[in-house]
């Protein structure tokens, strides 16, 4: 914020921010090169944990997109995760073509989605969270039902995705690449959707219903489309699993698969897309860790880490940054402000901005 | 490409990943926490008493001569065949030896590509399930260690085809595999019989109840029933409700849920003209086998060792200690220090009593289409806290 | 002896500081009132004494320092809060809304009597009174939560533009009981109130708030009879 | 759904007629019937609980009417859900204002472009040239928008962070970035100080004139009501009381009787 | 048609079941106005005292009582140690922080009493009656007969004490209860307390038939969330009502309807909850919301 008054708002408020957009954008070079790098460089095994980190950030995507952006609980991700992998089981074990099978991973989750929430976008809160309940445990016994398309409770081993001779990669490598290539354009695609229009009727829906009647959004439809994308973000996440892990059964799809999407999905950041893949990255890499401390007790500490997490900040990993500087500005800072006549004068400029804009405006 | 096997630190250009001069390491992933980690955590426990005990005793004596301890590394996979992927990535990544021993249907189908593709030894699962063990050609470096449900199934098929009676049966059986191959494995057996099944129902491990499964059997007035239950609580269910229901059949249970201690007893079961299971290993609790060797070893192994893991037994912890026993049989006759060489020796067990075993069950991995314990002996309980041998129906 | 007295309070949200050193004083049955444009701290004034945000200074209530004591604590001690917007219970009924004000309370017979009294004051209430608060009109919203305050007994009543959304009629019903409850409980009180007009005719005295900062202080006549006041609050 | 109804009143932007509504056993309006004259400012007054409030969210389809037509420059709108009520021209402010309070004011007044904005999700999520361009003109008039109604200093601040008072301002602009032909205002004054309102009279004169709107203003501020209405509609349990100027309204008794109170009305006189 | 009668029984007493956590859903709910995924680890905690006393030879009844006050603790002192920190805050967080409990009370549970289901004494008599060849356990007659008492205290309490309102008040609107001088901490510190020390009550009553060990609830509290929110969630009777609901038509559906079975018998309560849902999204017994522009 502008400290003196005299300098026009606009300088002082667009210098910093010219300054933080360059910074973001050798930010991102810097992390486009190392995910390009990384699989080269790493095991097997570490780029089976990225590549993960890829499959879940994916899901926790869509999970965020209608749980953090538009406010409306689902307890039913892994439902969609689980139909995405056993089509794209299905697809391939019946020669479909890679990209069609990926397209149908998208399409029908999302059309299954799409109908689930006409339905159920008419309610809100508990009872909407009771109907996405319902998906993954009703979803559990209809896979075994159905073993003709789902290998039952054996579930069923796909090995597919092979390293092309000509690309000189290992299959983990090769994989790692497809997968994180679809994570990337997804969360692109989701990033530009959260921002503009469609974002903003997402976070009134969310806030509130009434008003977004008045600005001319249907809470309705905007509820019906956020369930869709993030079904059909599930199931693209089911197309990525079956890549990573090469085998599916009814266990992608339980309860409790949802459950820990949606604590990642806490812990990385609510409404926010960096959140998102830090929430993935929590999910794939805690369990890893507890069981390096004990793999005995890994519930226990799993939790403990959580907990531990959203104490010290609740608003997600995501947050961590801007807790740090707060931490390094108040401790730079004297409690009491009123010991340094400057500051408290600064403060007061901000704090009484009316004022200051009518400065700023005669002069 | 890059290469595929890296040598661990310290072996010669010929030894496989995971085995030095003086140390070979294995591991295993199974449930340790979760619904499953009670029967998860002693497939654990028990093959850690094993080698720790014998660790501290000097090490595993190998066919090449030299004596090596084992290293070995447990991770939990909550059930979670995802999970099971990337411990066994991780365990790979560690340089472990073998992969042996691990609990859970999806889990162990999820690693199984990867063994296969990789080379990797993931050998005497505790599983019952037949993909593992059915057709070891297709996967060589696969093999289970306890009898297939159908093993078990079957032998229940075969008392009741064997009483030549006109016998009527209820099943009840668990909605996935397990279920199924108990059902396949009767079903083989009573074929051509006279023996009819008339009623049959299957739940979720996930019921609260079976009593309307229980309820709805019952109207059968069926002479024996089958209850193919792998769940603790629900076993104890199915007794107490069978018998509130005036319904007193004779029951046939599988062996991972017919403790005495457990089951028997708070279910009621004395009150069944008879009730049989199917075994192969001794139940280290049951006063039966209070003054046996093998029981006696077992028992100071896991107090010293395994007791940090598992804290309550199922009969998987005398399994895994079992398992044990074959590992080091294997060893005994592996001449080099190769995963080949393993799977070599591993496959030309037979005749091998290995402890806790009953009498007369023996491990024999020599043949591709079956578990490394291919029978079981039919007991039947007590009425007390212990089971006799059964002959005939 | 002054019952509630602020000496140099200041009061910030997260890390904006909004109140640089407030100081008065309110005698025992007395009315102050705070003026001053949006945004000039007054509400955040009566936050701070009823504890609903973070403050350093000292804020007296009949000697004691009460700064740092929760809203609850304070409402313990008599200070009744009448919240700027919205300061209804939603889901719960306009009676239940009333009891709940009468939480502190022990005298279980005069609070079923109190109940009766509010209902009377505010007929639209009466009407509504097993309604959730949260159907209620704006105005009538307004009044429960001035009756809720009523119903606290209280030894000071903080109102934060009580007035707001009352039709004028009502409005000077309110301000007319208030004063009832000042004369007949001595009850004492700060005003913050928009509708100057009104706030005069129950304050002795005000204090004018500018940025978080005293910038006038004086007795009602005082304060009236100057242009600048008059200008920016009273028209004309 | 499109009935134009030529016979009566050509020139209302908005026409209520015999409007009822019933919660349950409640009767709120009661056949309430008016006009309100195009390019006009029309006040809405009278006791609290008299419906005002409720009558708003009828004519902007958040109420569904017991009985009686609506139309809005001409159309019927009853039926007309309320998410469309934007399209046809109509946008509001709330008696409590409803912000997003963890938002910037800008992204607050920029919801109020949705309902013109071009493009739907995968337009959106591909952030196509045309859906770029549309988005920086909104964003244009959205500050355009603050800085007449004086709040340009706060575009980038949390709404959460301004006073009440300010909250209503930073409605009024998300309605009027909404394009509306028909502008509905819920108390626009309540928790302003006099200059503020002045101010505010000012800007929704100004505003009027230059986006050719139409204005029903609920208001306790007589003051505000005279200043700006030409005519006003006097609401009491539901019912219209009365309709006319605010001169005439506040000298009349049953008004003065039901909703200024005796010494009130002297005191707005004087 | 006794085969009928039977299978109506048999869904009650799962339907107990259910109601038992449910009732324990609603008093969190009602007291804090959180969906509290840790209800069943606490409940689970408390009844593991009850077992470990029950073990140690003290009778069934005295280790209840126990576990009611080790649960009513334990609750209490879980708000005000962790849920305290995350009052006033996005509630979702709460809601992940209760995750958060779960999943360490019940690795607490396993580190004390391992994972595997240890049998648990009955409170009542372990003996079926007949009744023209309906037969029914004194176990779920006598779980019953409890939750209706529950049932009825709960109900009494939420609207007929002061203690009641001001919970209801506090999960209203916290801040502005506090004006009014309700000692929100305290009171969302006894939501919690009781609804630990009814968990306790609804573990001790399921144990005997569900065994008891860490995961005990898992699935339960899925069907109890169900009960409690087709019930209308701040109604202890809709609760009841809804979960005895659940547990008959659920048996219904597996004994009559043979394209459902028995593997997804389970979809008919869920589908059944959804269908009322969506036409009363309020529940069976709940009050409408009320929500205004
Ligand atoms: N929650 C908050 N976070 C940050 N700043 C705030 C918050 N609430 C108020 N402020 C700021 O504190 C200052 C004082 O606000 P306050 O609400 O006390 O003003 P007021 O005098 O009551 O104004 P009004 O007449 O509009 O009600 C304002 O500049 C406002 O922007
Ligand atoms: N959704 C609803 N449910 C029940 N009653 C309602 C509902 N909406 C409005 N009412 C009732 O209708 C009456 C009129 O309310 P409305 O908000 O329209 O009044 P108003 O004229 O705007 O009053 P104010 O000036 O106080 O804002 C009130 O008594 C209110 O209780
Ligand atoms: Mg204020
Ligand atoms: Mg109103």
């Amino acid at each position: 914020m502008a400290t003196s008054t005299a300098s026009p708002a606009t300088t002082s408020t667009t210098a910093p921010r010219a300054t933080s957009r360059w910074k973001g954008v050798a930010l991102v070079g810097v992390l486009a090169i190392a995910l390009v790098v990384a699989p080269l460089v790493s095991s097997p095994y570490v780029n089976y944990q990225l590549s993960s980190i890829a499959v879940f950030a994916v899901a926790i995507l869509g999970l965020n997109i209608v749980m953090g952006y538009t406010g409306q609980v689902s307890l039913g991700q892994s439902a969609f995760l689980g139909l995405g992998a056993y089509i794209a089981a299905y697809g391939i074990l019946h020669d479909w073509p890679g990209p069609l099978t990926l397209l149908l991973c998208a399409v029908v989750p999302a059309v299954v989605g799409m109908l689930v929430a006409l339905a159920a976008a008419r309610l809100r809160g508990l009872a909407l969270a009771m109907i996405t309940l319902a998906l993954p445990i009703v979803g559990v016994p209809l896979a075994r039902r159905f073993d003709e398309f789902t290998g039952g409770s054996q579930g069923q081993v796909v090995s597919w995705l092979r390293a092309p001779e000509s690309s000189g990669l290992a299959n983990d490598q090769w994989r790692y690449y497809v997968v994180v290539l679809i994570a990337v354009v997804a969360f692109a695609l989701a990033r530009n959707l959260v921002r503009g229009r469609i974002g903003r009727s997402f976070a009134i829906v969310k806030e509130n219903e009434a008003v977004a009647l008045s600005m001319g959004v249907s809470p309705y439809r905007t509820k019906v489309l956020a369930f869709t994308i993030a079904s059909l973000l599930g199931g693209v996440s089911g197309f990525m699993y079956l890549a990573v892990v090469q085998y599916t059964s009814p266990e992608t799809l339980v309860f409790a698969t949802s459950i820990n999407l949606v604590a990642a999905m806490v812990i990385g950041g609510s409404a926010s897309i960096v959140g998102t893949a830090l929430g993935a990255v929590y999910y794939v890499l805690v369990p890893v860790l507890a069981g390096q401390v004990n793999s005995s007790r890994t519930a226990l500490i799993s939790g403990v880490v959580l907990l531990a997490v959203l104490f010290l900040l609740p608003a997600g990993l995501v947050s961590l940054p801007r807790r740090l500087a707060r931490l390094r500005s108040s401790r730079r800072r004297p409690a009491h402000p009123p010991a340094h006549p400057t500051t408290s004068d600064e403060a007061a400029q901000t704090a009484s901005a009316p004022t200051a804009a009518t400065t700023d405006q005669h002069s | 490409t890059r290469d595929s096997t890296a040598g661990g630190p310290g072996a010669d250009d010929s030894a496989s990943p995971g085995i030095t001069d003086d140390s070979i390491s294995i591991g295993i992933s199974s449930p340790l926490s979760g619904a499953t980690a009670g029967p998860g955590s002693c497939t654990i426990a028990g093959l850690d008493a094993y080698i720790e005990a014998k660790n501290a005793a000097g090490g595993f004596e190998f066919g090449d001569g030299k004596t090596r301890t084992v290293d070995f590394t447990y991770l939990d996979d909550v059930y979670d065949p995802a999970k099971a992927v990337s411990n066994f990535r991780q365990l790979l990544n560690d340089n472990i030896f073998a992969y042996v021993g691990a609990l859970g249907t999806p889990t162990n189908a999820a690693v199984m590509p990867i063994a296969e593709e990789e080379e990797v030894p993931q050998v005497l699962l505790t599983t019952g399930a037949r993909t593992f063990s059915n057709d070891q050609e297709a996967h060589p470096w696969t093999t289970g260690f306890v009898p297939t449900y159908a093993t078990e199934g079957r032998a229940f098929g075969e008392l009741l085809a064997n009483a030549n009676q006109p016998l009527t049966v209820a099943t009840l059986a668990q909605n996935d595999d397990f279920g199924e191959s108990y059902l396949d494995g009767l079903n083989e057996a009573i074929e051509g019989s006279q023996v009819q099944i008339v009623a049959s129902a299957t739940y979720e491990p996930t019921d609260t109840t079976l009593d309307a499964q229980v309820t709805e059997l019952a109207a059968s007035k069926a002479d024996v029933l089958l209850s193919a239950v792998s769940v603790t609580p629900l076993q104890v269910g199915v007794l107490t409700k069978a018998q509130s229901l005036g319904w007193l059949p004779r029951i046939f249970l599988p062996s991972n849920t017919s403790t005495p201690g457990t089951i028997l007893q708070p279910g009621g079961a004395a009150a069944y003209p008879a009730v049989y299971t199917p075994s192969f290993s001794k139940n280290p609790n049951s006063p039966a086998f209070a003054n046996d060797e093998d029981v006696k070893a077992y028992l100071d192994a896991f107090e010293k060792y395994g007791s940090k893991i598992a804290t309550t037994y199922t009969p998987h912890c005398a399994w895994s200690y079992a398992e044990g026993a074959v590992l080091d049989e294997a060893f005994q006759g592996m001449e080099e220090p190769t995963r080949e060489a393993f799977m070599t020796s591993l496959k030309s067990i037979s005749g091998f009593q290995a402890p806790l075993l009953l009498d007369g069950i023996t491990v024999d991995t020599t043949t591709d289409d079956d578990a490394a314990i291919a029978d079981v002996q039919l007991v039947q309980y007590d009425g007390q806290a212990a089971f006799k041998p059964v002959t005939a129906y | 002896m002054s019952l509630l007295e602020l000496e140099d309070v200041t009061a910030s949200y997260g890390h904006a500081q909004v109140l640089h050193g407030i100081s008065f004083s309110l005698p025992e049955n007395g009315a102050t009132g705070l003026l001053g444009a949006n945004g000039a701290g007054k509400t955040t004034t009566l936050r701070a004494i009823s504890g609903t945000v973070r403050t350093t200074g000292r804020i007296l209530f009949e000697g004691r320092d009460i700064s740092g004591l929760g809203p609850d604590r304070t409402a313990h001690l008599g200070i009744a809060h009448v919240p700027e917007g919205r300061g209804t219970l939603g889901q719960l009924s306009v009676r239940e809304n009333l009891l709940v004000g009468a939480y502190q309370r022990k005298d279980r017979k005069q609070i079923a009597t109190d109940v009766d009294y509010v209902l009377d004051l505010f007929p639209n209430l009466q009407e509504r009174v097993r309604s959730n608060a949260a159907a209620l009109s704006g105005g009538e919203q307004q009044m429960l939560a001035v009756g809720r305050a009523f119903m606290a007994k209280p030894r000071v009543i903080l109102l934060d533009e009580a007035s707001l959304g009352l039709a004028p009629s009502t409005a000077r019903r309110v301000y007319d009981a208030v004063v009832r409850l000042r004369r007949e409980a001595q009850v004492s009180m700060v005003v913050v109130e928009q509708n100057a007009n009104l706030a005069f005719s129950v304050v002795d005295d005000a204090t004018v708030l500018e940025t978080g900062r005293v910038a006038l202080h004086g007795s009602r006549d005082e304060l009236m009879g100057m242009d600048a006041v008059r200008r920016a609050y009273l028209g004309g | 759904m499109t009935t134009t109804t030529g016979t009566e009143a050509p020139d209302a932007a908005l026409s209520v007629r015999d409007v009822s509504l019933r919660f349950g056993g409640i009767t709120v309006l009661d056949g309430v019937s008016f006009d309100a004259p195009r390019g006009g400012i029309l006040g809405l007054v009278g006791p609290n609980g008299a419906g005002k409030t409720s009558l708003f969210n009828c004519i902007s389809g958040h109420y569904q009417p017991t009985a009686g037509s609506i139309l809005v420059n001409g159309t019927e709108t009853v039926r007309t859900r309320a998410w469309r009520m934007a399209q046809l021209g109509l946008a509001r402010t709330f008696q409590h204002p409803a912000l997003r309070l963890d938002a910037t004011v800008l992204e607050n007044v920029m919801l109020g472009a949705h309902s013109w904005l071009p493009g739907g999700p995968v337009s959106w999520s591909l952030r196509l040239p045309a859906t770029r361009r549309q988005e920086r003109e909104a964003r244009a008039t959205a500050l355009e928008l603050l800085d007449r109604t004086g709040l340009a200093w706060a575009a980038s601040m949390p709404a959460d962070e301004l006073s009440h008072g300010l909250h209503k301002g930073v409605e009024l602009c998300r309605a009027l970035l909404s394009r509306p032909r028909l502008l509905l205002l819920d108390e626009p004054a309540a928790g302003l100080s006099h200059g503020e309102v002045e101010a505010l009279i000012g800007t929704v004169r100004e505003v009027r004139r230059e986006f050719e709107l139409t204005v029903v203003v609920v208001e306790h501020h007589m003051g505000l009501i005279s200043a700006l209405t030409d005519r006003v509609v006097v609401l009491d349990h539901g019912a219209k009381l009365m309709e006319g100027t605010a001169a005439e309204a506040q000298s009349d008794s049953r008004v003065v009787e039901a909703y200024l109170g005796k010494e009130a009305a002297a005191d707005e006189s004087a | 048609m006794s085969y009928f009668i039977q299978v109506v029984v048999d869904g009650l007493s799962n339907g107990a079941i259910y109601a038992a956590i449910a009732l324990a859903i609603v008093l969190v709910y009602r007291a804090t106005a959180l969906i509290n995924f840790a209800q069943g680890g606490m409940a689970v905690a408390a009844t593991f005292v009850a077992y470990a006393l029950t073990q140690a030879g003290v009778p069934v009844l005295l280790a209840l009582i126990a576990a009611v006050v080790f649960g009513f603790v334990l609750g209490a002192l879980l708000e005000r140690g962790v849920m305290r920190h995350f009052e006033g805050g996005d509630p979702d967080t709460a809601v992940v922080a209760t995750i958060a409990l779960l999943v360490i009370l019940s690795g607490a549970s396993a580190f004390f009493f391992g994972y595997e289901p240890h049998p648990f004494p009955s409170l009542f008599p372990n003996k079926t009656i007949g009744v023209l060849g309906v037969f029914v356990s004194l176990r779920s007659i006598g779980t019953i007969a409890v939750l209706l008492v529950v049932m009825v205290g709960l109900q009494l309490l939420f609207q007929g004490t002061k203690l009641g309102l001001a919970m209801r008040a506090v999960a209203d609107n916290p801040r502005s209860s506090a004006l009014s001088g309700l000692p929100v901490s305290r009171l969302l510190m006894i939501g919690w307390g009781l609804a630990a020390a009814l968990g306790a009550i609804a573990g001790v009553l399921v144990a005997p038939q569900l065994f008891i060990s860490p995961g005990m609830l898992d699935f339960v509290l899925v069907y109890a969330l169900a009960s409690a929110i087709l019930g209308g969630l701040d109604s202890p009777i809709g609760a009841v009502v809804a979960a005895a609901f659940i547990g008959v038509i659920e048996n219904l559906a597996g004994a009559y309807l043979d394209f459902i079975g028995d593997d997804l018998k389970i979809a008919v309560p869920f589908i059944a909850v959804i269908v009322i849902l969506v036409v009363r999204p309020q529940g069976l017994f709940g009050r409408k919301v009320t929500v205004r522009v």
